[in-house]
């Protein structure tokens, strides 16, 4: 195995306008925020997203002007609303939309993962999607029982971007005992071509080595591991941290009020790294705060 | 005991609790989704999840149900704070490595019942999250996309709609169909080969409708206390199928009532974007 | 939740001549013996079966006279040779076989569970497996692509029947952390219509709940839960015990010798149940000796 | 030092995991197999392994493979037992929940290279591992299965073929495809669409072969020392393509044989169905 400690700014430099890069994280847990961020810093255009239940993510790259398509089960903020530029940002046309269904989207990554050019599937039969996307969405015929069934096209993302638990430096990722993974991080990096994860903290392989079922991410399908605590943040990383409500909030009043691009101007653009934005919330004196009360990892 | 337990009013959200929770029977399996913002929580979590559990407190002690990542959460004692950490805890038979095992479930007809809310839903119990407008342009209102309802409608035996009765929700025929009822533009779910029979219900503020038409059109099986069909019409935008008897939603007893407001959401946790103004 | 505990006669007593069973664990780990020895004690016959690499469950089924019918990756004994009783069935024409590529027959599980018909897969293409099956392997054209595909029909089990490692009371099963999973025992679960379970200990759910990442089979998908330690024997259980490599070979010499019908009457059928099993092996003073010296488990 | 440094003599499975090593490249990634029995577990495992792990100690430190349910596992001190605990207790990258991730892996074209023994190896590398006889009868010989062999013939780019030659194992055609190679029947890999390129090597006890002819035949490529081209004919069925010019397979250097048998494998773990007989 080789060392494949890199930082966020060297990963996405490799990450090129138009590409297409899957997201992961679902809902306000495990946002790749550190790659996000990184992707604003670097003025990215023109990229499509491949996602499973996006929020922060999604909606910050929108505000950035970055986003030309969207595939995805859900993009808004869970109980906090809806996502205000991706909103509308497909309201005025820039930001094309593919809906899938969840099925549908976990068919899309099995496909891609399996090496498979699709996978069938009935659940967006006769639905509004079927006819949304008709280069990912072909209805053909069972040959076993003659009735409809939908060819869905493998998800084929150039980059994908995680945010992980505990790694290391090799880039086996390992996810907690207990944990919350209702998202699809691990069918994303099985389905990926270059995968860039940043995680929490970085471990001894030894410690990898003692418990290898935990590893959800093996070494071989990693380009790139970024060493980034509260590297999700202002989303949570079970197992380690909660949502900074306050500083969603914060996001969501700018982006409903159409401030956004001054926003990040202030609070993004001019930060040279993960570092330097933890500072200017505070460091860990501030952010321990979320801290949760149980950790499987130091 | 507390003196709740003596009251006999009730609010709307405890009505539908009831009337929700009498659906559900021992050992099923039931499906709840999550909620974008205050009232879309109530509806598709907060209520569903309080139905569950007073089912379990009741009649049926084995029903049971998978809500996010958690198949079977113990529901003795909803926490206050529902931030990350709570959910990671939970105490649940099992959670899942792969998001990709519970849709399985659902595609592989393993769930009994699921709940549904939506901005749009039309005659045919066809729902839409998805987005409102004219097809082959940008939507006027952008919405959240799929998530499984889709799948709920496709595979649950037996689907149940929670939405507040308004003309804006109950359409003609919603704009897109994010999840297919009983019909749309010809096409059946028999056609189609869908597995599940489709929506059973729909449950709202205001009245519980069904599907037991010949054709799966909505159709009114009660009226909430103190609400008049005449009010009913004059919230929805199609004329639902109306027999010439319509019977009113049974209110829940006074036991019923002490048990989900000191028992199951003592704390309101659940009912957050609840009015919780009391029926008459 | 419902408890599901049973006896593995009970359980057997439900599966009927003519079923057709899927049969967990793989190579000479988790063979699900309990069960496998009660059908033979029950006189079970005509049973097909749907195996991963199956090794003594399959042979002493075939010794038996149980089998008509049998699909799988493999069968043999791994490091100890081929399966003599299954071979010869084989060969002289009393059991059908259908033989998969293992990408092949996890496709054929996944559809199952994913409430499919057929999944495709390209791996057999060309192979004899494309025409020795025609019922189950259909080719079709890739509607993205143009080219051939073969669409393999979903494995349709009546019942299932595993050994697992520790359950509470109504049917979670859960797997320990470190564990060797090179089967598909949780895909068959996923794909059963009536699952029998047999497990090395009964834990408190309460010990289950605490960490419920680690439930591989959950109630739901459980008919009936068997209490049965050292359940795999000869066979090992992962983190519980070796496998007794004398008990394995006194089958085979007999196998070889054609002498298995005697052994089976002198060593299953008298015998009630899986405790005067352990019994007529000598007890846990003779068993003990397998056991592993690291357990998660008590 | 040990005295074995100074050893110019090698055993054929050493000039075998030798000849392998150096096909191995830093940073791919090889899945190993099992092996039913001695001499098959020696061919399909011990080999391989030995030969990852020289790779490792030379030329390729970051060779990785999958072997049973491990990825990536720490090779540097192979155990004396192999029960079950071995594996389970076996230091490793990853050990997957499901060994659907692993078949995916395959399938998907994530693995670089692979080691194929079977009992029957024909004129364009198709192999049997699955049933010998005619078909549309029972087969006068059953064998194991498929295992994941058909894959790795389907979908890794350098499978490499490691069995003894025997006139019985290099028939002209084999009775049954269980993995598919250059050709077959006029079906090639091409017309399929098999994403491999199909088998690269065959490192036989007797020579090496390979497939760079244009209709993918097998070609003697080297013949190990002190075997003659005639030998090697006698041991085969069918004959394969011979250039003018026949090399002798390279022996491994005495640093090498002392590697292998010092470090390597100095239990005989690995060797178990070997003869270990010296080659002159």
């Amino acid at each position: 195995m080789k060392s494949k400690l890199i930082t966020a700014a060297e990963a996405v430099s490799r990450i090129p306008d138009g590409a297409t890069l899957a997201v992961g994280g679902s809902l306000l847990r495990r946002q790749p925020m550190v790659f996000v961020r990184e992707l604003v810093r670097q003025n990215r255009r023109d990229l499509a997203l491949l996602t499973w239940a996006t929020t922060l993510a999604t909606d910050m790259l929108a505000a950035a002007c970055a986003v030309r398509r969207w595939d995805g089960i859900y993009a808004g903020f869970f109980r906090l609303g809806l996502a205000p530029n991706f909103r509308r940002a497909v309201q005025d046309g820039t930001i094309e939309t593919h809906d899938y269904s969840e099925s549908a989207m976990v068919a899309r990554f099995r496909a891609r993962a399996m090496g498979l050019e699709f996978l069938p599937n009935r659940a967006m039969l006769g639905t509004g999607m079927e006819t949304k996307s008709p280069d990912a969405v072909k209805r053909i015929t069972c040959p076993y029982t003659g009735k409809p069934v939908l060819a869905l096209r493998a998800a084929d993302a150039d980059f994908t971007i995680l945010h992980g638990y505990a790694a290391d430096e090799y880039g086996n990722v390992q996810w907690p005992i207990v944990r919350d993974s209702d998202d699809i991080d691990q069918m994303m990096a099985s389905s990926s071509r270059r995968l860039f994860v940043s995680v929490e903290c970085i471990v001894p392989h030894e410690e990898i080595a003692r418990r290898p079922a935990l590893t959800y991410i093996p070494h071989t399908l990693v380009e790139g591991i970024v060493h980034a605590p509260r590297g999700a943040h202002p989303t949570a990383t079970d197992g380690f941290y909660d949502e900074d409500e306050d500083a969603l909030e914060d996001w969501l009043e700018a982006a409903r009020a159409g401030r956004s691009a001054e926003w990040l101007d202030a609070n993004v653009r001019p930060l040279a790294d993960h570092e330097a934005y933890l500072a200017k919330l505070g460091g860990e004196a501030a952010l321990a705060r979320f801290d949760v009360t149980e950790r499987e990892y130091a | 005991m507390d003196v709740a337990i003596k009251v006999t009013a009730c609010t709307t959200e405890e009505l539908m609790i009831a009337a929700i929770a009498a659906e559900l029977k021992d050992g099923e399996l039931g499906f709840v989704g999550l909620g974008t913002a205050a009232r879309a929580y109530t509806l598709a979590v907060g209520i569903p999840i309080a139905a569950a559990r007073l089912a379990q407190m009741t009649h049926a002690p084995a029903f049971s149900i998978y809500w996010g990542n958690l198949l079977t959460p113990s529901l003795d004692g909803i926490p206050e704070a529902t931030l990350q950490d709570t959910y990671t805890r939970w105490q649940a038979a099992a959670s899942p490595v792969d998001v990709g095992y519970k849709i399985d479930m659902v595609t592989a007809g393993r769930f009994d019942v699921s709940f549904e809310s939506a901005p749009q839903v039309d005659r045919y119990g066809n729902l839409n999250i998805t987005e409102i407008g004219e097809p082959d342009a940008p939507p006027k209102v952008r919405l959240v996309g799929c998530l499984a309802q889709t799948e709920h409608l496709a595979f649950i035996r037996r689907p149940i709609i929670v939405t507040d009765l308004s003309p804006r929700a109950f359409v003609e025929r919603v704009d897109f169909v994010t999840s297919l009822g009983h019909a749309r533009d010809g096409e059946t779910r028999d056609t189609l080969g869908l597995p599940g029979p489709g929506p059973e219900l729909c449950v709202t503020d205001k009245a519980i409708f069904d599907f037991a038409t010949p054709d799966g059109a909505m159709r009114l099986r009660s009226v909430h206390p103190g609400v008049s069909v005449e009010e009913v019409l004059s919230l929805m935008s199609f004329a639902p199928v109306i027999d010439s008897e319509v019977p009113e939603t049974p209110r829940p007893s006074a036991e019923t009532v002490a048990i989900i407001r000191n028992d199951i959401d003592p704390h309101g946790v659940l009912m957050t974007g609840s009015a919780r103004e009391r029926m008459a």
